[in-house]
């Protein structure tokens, strides 16, 4: 990837290891709600942005996973048992709920997993016996890692910073290697991606199920950063919230979801300087966003380097260097 | 028995309002590929805009006609050039997550200018109760749905029966068709978003007297209608008028005999079967695809 | 001599017309068969029975004497038969190199030996000797959406024998590329066939392409083979020129 | 460079708003409220009975002497979301924090506001709130463990009811209230034939209606939402529905009311302290909050309104501003209008910070509310 892309890379992580040292628990509470969604995001670039299935249930992964940590740990299991299990979890349903993707186009998988995801909630409040309902789970402890407690707030910020780092990595070795090249071959033409031999039936289960699956890790991360969960929280506006962080940063950029995610987080408390208007101030600035750079940000950005470099009219960026090209 | 056709009566009202909600859904599909995920938003507001003008001092019946112009102007026109044009060459994600915000940028504006308090708003029938085959209904249920189906009615006669209905579908149904045959395919596309403008303002004028207008009633009646667009046929007018009766229907029996907890749940699980077995929806045509 | 492909008696029809009716060829090794006949002959709707992207009503193929019928295109492919598109069908998006790439590395170890191994699945070099070899070393590193017509073209051709395949079917190659790309094409086709002693099936309209590529040639006319030989002989064929100029 | 520079301007902003200082001729009292989502009509009531009693403690010179300066941050009916607004609240070391309403949210903001020792004065009614031991908690209504028990008592004695149909809204009020409720019932030995849940927003009631025709019990419950609550009492005479309907507060407010018409009438409960009380001062108060914002105010407004002059009189009674010292005054403390008059009704807290005050059974009759009977505080 470009020298650009690395200074910026470097400059993001020296920010935000330095970050929690000079912010107050609030802020550190906001990073921290950051690397938790981002997380999800990474998930949701996946299956969109690479494999480009459109998902709308992303939201109810991370509830999945957040009940299944925090009914696991409060059933006296070990966190990062639980975390594993959150994970697995949603990759398994994610790869049942890719099965429409092989047999109805895009959109129309985007309305299944939207159904998909209302039904989740319908569950989560309904199933009290398991779920406890509208009351939600309270309580949830933060996990204590090698005699580390991530109690505290910079703790636990360094924590789910680092689990979003491992996991950000994994996902990029992914992408470099060949699967990366085939999830793009799938979303260009799959038509001549089977012709060359790819399967296409797997790998879009595949596409679908690691990005549901990140969506419970990410979960697995919310229930303690919150210590409180309801169903109420993984309604349809959480997954809406997530495609918006996907498209806003940049579809299919590597780093797209970790710049939609910090939008998504700290606009609005940016946009909070108007007091009672400040959700209207975010929606027109969405709205606005999506009317200039559609590509996201990451898109623009892309646009504006091609344009200053090389003449006539750059590539339609949803491709991004980072990922695909080894 | 009696209950049963009570529940259906009640249900064929509710199913009207959102047939009448998901056709307008299914036009703009049809002639843009926009999924309006705004559009209950866009049946919540103009109460306001009529609820307004009454403050003012301004009848009723006019109010109602300013409501329903000045929906022509902000959900119509100024929604189009605003908002879906500069998208449209750029595919449908963007403009999703733009009608999303647009929905909650609604949302809010009510609120903050008006009340986050359900205002009542006049009927346009005094309620009164009439009996038969043992069933209640009331008569603003009946002129719910006599007008639903009177505009939808009016709407496919239109659609199929005039020229500039042919026109339309014309347009939706192959563009560049359209436009070599000669079809101002520009303006067509400008008057399916006029017509959905018109039809939520009378959706809003019919049901706000029930569910009084306050801004959250786009939230349920938007998912309503969109699932009731996609399992009528998300191409096809009938099939959203279908659909609409379906959910209303289905959302009343399956709280009365299966489970009150899980109503919800049904029509969502219809949806799915649909999509799984029938993709271009129960009335639908398939789409073209360009293998 | 052994057939590596061979079809028997296939039928496909679309409600009531039959595109393919009972169409029965062999495809020897080491030969360039030529395929043609006149607009809704059904030459495309045979390929795709073949490649099963469609399923046929009746009849069989058989690619090295085994039933291929109804198998799944990337298994197929796999089996050694790849194929070109006679409407382009590349990856827009992705580089000259990883085009290739792609093209090969599904053959590589299972899905997810690739994924723990290099990202180039060590097809690298393959590629580039193909780049070199279709002459695009130019071009490697473009983003094949910024390609010309032509130039796709050829990558499309050469991404079907990056897998080394048994047999290669070409579905009209000269389809839209200008008379000097075409000859280039024709070209390389040769050459690759010199070297390799490949197997190629090529569907055409363009009768020349066909003549001067070609060792045997098939002519297909309203879902029936009409006649079987040579160039010079299929030139010759009355029953030919009635078929393309009859109607 | 770009992304972390949007990171650092952003993060600032965010900083910006969480770091501003407060004169010492101001106390800092931030509210954290439902302004928007599921909770919003809540909020916002919540908002508005808070500020009106601001501005009147304010216009007479403040809380001794300090003016009151109370921000308002939005939880979006959020959790998440309330969780991070409390932590903004607390980093600016406020001296008690209002709200939230939603008792799912003030479960999770609790355990901050406990450990940073700040008094929250809160809107929830779930009875968890009171029973996790929190010394630093209050309410100003009561919790749904109070005002259960009274209405199950006007159903055994009252209405004589051997059987009972709940109706009830399938989220954080109603299902705490349903639980309750069907508590009582069985401590009563009174049957519940019918458990119906409904969803929020819900406009057609007929399939509920036709349930609890069907299972013709001696009294039905219902607790919902106002609007929903209008419709559920027009539907319930359309279909002829005889059996007693009996609610809590919101069933019997005036709001709904209006809204169902004819159809509220006969329609009995209980009611906590709402703007229809028979007081005097209610009936100012209810008549100002209608005049500055031109609605009805329901019971989470006078929550807003009382919980500023409670946390006036507490302070004035300390003569200082120690939030530590607040908890500890304010448990077992009794207000009278006469020491307070914002207090509006007497009112005591007991030492969960639960509160306990006289409410009414009440009926409708000709479009109004009728006390059928004042029940006295628990304590009495």
């Amino acid at each position: 990837m470009s020298r650009l892309g690395v200074i910026a890379v470097v400059g993001a992580a020296i920010f935000a290891i330095a970050a929690p040292f000079f912010l107050k628990p609030f802020g550190i509470y906001l990073i921290s709600m950051w690397t938790v969604l981002t997380v999800a995001a990474i998930g949701l670039n996946l299956t969109l942005g690479y494999a480009g299935q459109v998902s709308m249930a992303q939201g109810a992964f991370i509830g999945i996973g957040a009940y299944t940590v925090a009914l696991l740990t409060q059933a006296g299991w070990p966190y990062p048992v639980a975390f594993v299990c959150a994970g697995s979890l949603c990759f398994v349903i994610g790869w049942g709920l890719g099965y429409p993707a092989l047999r109805v186009q895009h959109h129309y998988l985007a309305f299944v997993t939207l159904a998909f995801s209302t039904l989740v909630f319908l569950v989560l409040r309904n199933e009290e016996w398991l779920t406890h309902g509208v009351y939600g789970i309270s309580g949830i402890a933060r996990p204590t890692l090698f005699g580390w407690s991530t109690g505290k707030p910079r703790d636990f910020y360094f924590f789910s910073l680092g689990t979003l780092t491992v996991l950000a990595a994994a996902t990029w070795w992914m992408l470099r290697s060949p699967w990366g090249r085939a999830f793009v071959a799938l979303r260009e033409n799959p038509l001549r991606a089977q012709s060359l031999g790819l399967d296409t039936r797997r790998y879009t289960l595949m596409a679908f199920a690691i990005g549901s699956g990140l969506g419970g890790l990410s979960g697995a991360l919310y229930a303690p950063l919150v210590q409180f969960i309801e169903p109420n929280s993984f309604v349809l506006d959480l997954s809406f919230n997530l495609l918006l962080m996907v498209i806003v940063g940049g579809s299919g950029y590597f780093f797209g979801p970790f710049v939609g995610a910090l939008i998504a987080v700290l606009l609005p408390e940016w946009a909070r300087i108007t007091e009672g208007y400040y959700l209207m101030v975010y929606a027109a600035m969405i709205m606005g966003m999506m009317a200039f750079c559609p590509y996201g940000v990451l898109g623009m950005v892309e646009r504006a380097i091609k344009a200053v470099t090389m003449r006539g009219d750059p590539p339609t960026p949803i491709l991004h260097a980072e990922g695909t090209s080894p | 028995m009696a209950s049963f056709i009570q529940l259906l009566v009640s249900g064929l009202a509710t199913g009207a309002i959102y047939a009448l909600i998901a056709v307008g859904f299914t036009l703009l599909w049809q002639t843009s590929q926009t999924i309006n995920f705004a559009q209950g938003e866009f049946v919540m507001l103009p109460a306001f805009f009529i609820l307004e003008s009454m403050y003012l001092g301004v009848p009723f019946w006019l109010s109602a006609l300013i409501g329903i112009a000045l929906s022509i102007v902000i959900l119509g026109l100024l929604f189009k050039f605003l908002i879906v044009d500069p998208m449209l060459k750029h595919g449908v994600l963007p403009l999703v997550i733009s009608t999303i915000a647009l929905s909650l940028f609604l949302k809010e504006s009510a609120k903050n200018f008006y009340s986050s308090q359900a205002q009542p708003f006049p009927a346009l029938v005094p309620s009164t109760d009439l009996h038969f085959l043992g069933a209640v209904v009331s008569t603003q249920s009946l002129v719910v749905l006599a007008v639903a189906i009177a505009t939808v009615v009016a709407l496919h006669l239109l659609l199929h029966k005039t020229r500039l209905g042919r026109s339309m579908q014309a347009t939706a149904q192959n563009p560049t068709l359209a436009r070599i045959l000669g079809i101002p395919v520009r303006r067509m596309v400008l008057y399916t978003f006029l017509i959905n403008a018109v039809l939520v303002a009378v959706a809003s004028i019919l049901i706000s007297p029930i569910y009084l207008a306050k801004f959250t009633n786009g939230e349920t009646l938007g998912l309503a209608a969109f699932l009731a667009a996609i399992i009528g046929g998300f191409n096809q007018v009938r099939g959203a008028i279908l659909g609409g009766f379906i959910l209303g229907i289905l959302d009343n029996l399956s709280a009365a005999y299966i489970s009150s907890q899980y109503r919800g749940a049904f029509p969502l699980l219809i949806l799915i079967a649909v999509i799984l077995l029938r993709p271009q929806g129960l009335l639908g045509r398939i789409e073209e695809r360009t293998v | 001599m052994t057939a590596v492909l061979e079809v028997s008696n296939l039928r496909k029809s679309f409600g009531g017309i039959t595109a393919v009716d009972g169409v029965s060829f062999k495809v020897r090794d080491g030969e360039i068969l030529g395929i043609i006949g006149p607009n809704g002959s059904g030459k495309s709707t045979l390929f795709n029975c073949v490649l099963g992207q469609l399923t046929p009503n009746q009849g069989e193929v058989r690619v090295d004497g085994k039933t291929t019928t109804g198998m799944r295109p990337c298994d197929l492919n796999r089996l050694g038969v790849s194929r070109t598109f006679q409407l382009l069908q590349v990856f827009p998006q992705l580089s000259v190199r990883d085009n290739l790439i792609m093209a090969g590395q599904e053959h590589q170890g299972s899905m997810y030996s690739r994924l723990i191994g290099s990202p180039d699945a060590g097809l690298s070099d393959a590629a580039e000797r193909m780049i070199e070899f279709f002459r695009l070393s130019h071009l490697a590193d473009e983003q094949v959406g910024l390609l010309s017509y032509g130039q796709q073209k050829l990558l499309d051709a050469a991404m079907a024998f990056m897998a080394g395949p048994r047999l290669v079917l070409l579905d009209e190659p000269a389809g839209g590329v200008n008379l000097t790309m075409l000859v280039h094409l024709r070209e390389r086709l040769q050459a690759y066939h010199a070297e390799h002693n490949a197997t190629f099936v090529v569907i055409e309209h363009q009768m020349e392409f066909v003549m001067a590529l070609c060792t045997r040639v098939l002519v297909l006319a309203e879902g029936r083979l009409i006649a079987e030989g040579t160039p010079q002989d299929i030139r010759r064929n009355p029953v030919v020129i009635e078929a393309y100029l009859g109607h | 460079m770009l992304r972390s520079a949007l990171f650092m301007s952003v993060i600032a902003a965010g900083l910006g708003l969480s770091s501003q200082s407060h004169a010492q001729s101001t106390v800092y009292m931030p509210a954290v409220l439902e302004e928007s989502g599921a909770g919003a009509v809540s909020g916002t009531n919540f908002r508005d009975g808070m500020r009106m009693a601001i501005d009147e403690v304010n216009a007479k010179g403040g809380i001794l002497s300090r003016k009151i300066d109370s921000p308002v941050f939005d939880t979006q009916s959020d959790a998440g979301i309330s969780r991070a607004q409390v932590q903004k609240a607390l980093d600016n070391n406020p001296y008690v924090v209002l709200g939230p309403v939603f008792s799912g949210s003030v479960l999770v903001d609790m355990q901050l506001t406990q450990q940073a020792e700040i008094p929250e004065i809160v809107g929830g009614e779930a009875a968890a709130v009171t029973q996790k031991g929190d010394p630093y908690v209050f309410r100003t209504s009561f919790g749904q463990q109070f005002s259960m028990p009274k209405i199950a008592n006007y159903i055994r004695d009252g209405v004589k009811a051997k059987t009972v149909s709940v109706l009830w809204v399938n989220n954080d009020f109603g299902k705490g209230a349903r639980d309750n409720f069907v508590k009582e019932m069985d401590a009563r030995g009174i049957k519940v034939v019918a458990d119906i849940s409904t969803e929020s927003g819900q406009s057609d009631f007929a399939a509920d209606v036709v349930k609890i025709k069907a299972a013709n019990a001696d009294a039905i419950f219902v607790d919902t939402n106002e609007e929903e609550s209008a419709r559920f009492l027009i539907e319930a005479k359309k279909q002829g529905i005889t059996a007693p309907l009996l609610g809590d507060t919101t069933l019997l407010g005036q709001k709904v009311i209006d809204l169902a018409g004819g159809a509220a009438e006969g329609v009995r409960g209980h009611v906590a302290l709402t703007v229809d009380a028979p007081i005097p001062a209610v009936q100012e108060f209810a008549a100002k909050f209608k005049q500055r914002y031109n609605y009805v105010c329901d019971h989470n407004g006078i929550k807003g309104y009382t919980a500023i002059y409670f946390i006036k009189y507490v302070t004035e009674k300390m003569g200082k501003f120690d939030s530590k010292g607040f908890a500890q005054t304010a448990h077992g403390l009794t207000i009278t209008p006469q020491q307070e008059p914002g207090i509006l009704m007497e009112a005591t807290w007991d030492q969960n910070g639960d509160i306990d005050r006289q409410s009414f059974l009440v009926e409708v009759i000709g479009g109004k509310q009728k006390i059928v009977q004042v029940l006295p505080k628990l304590g009495k």
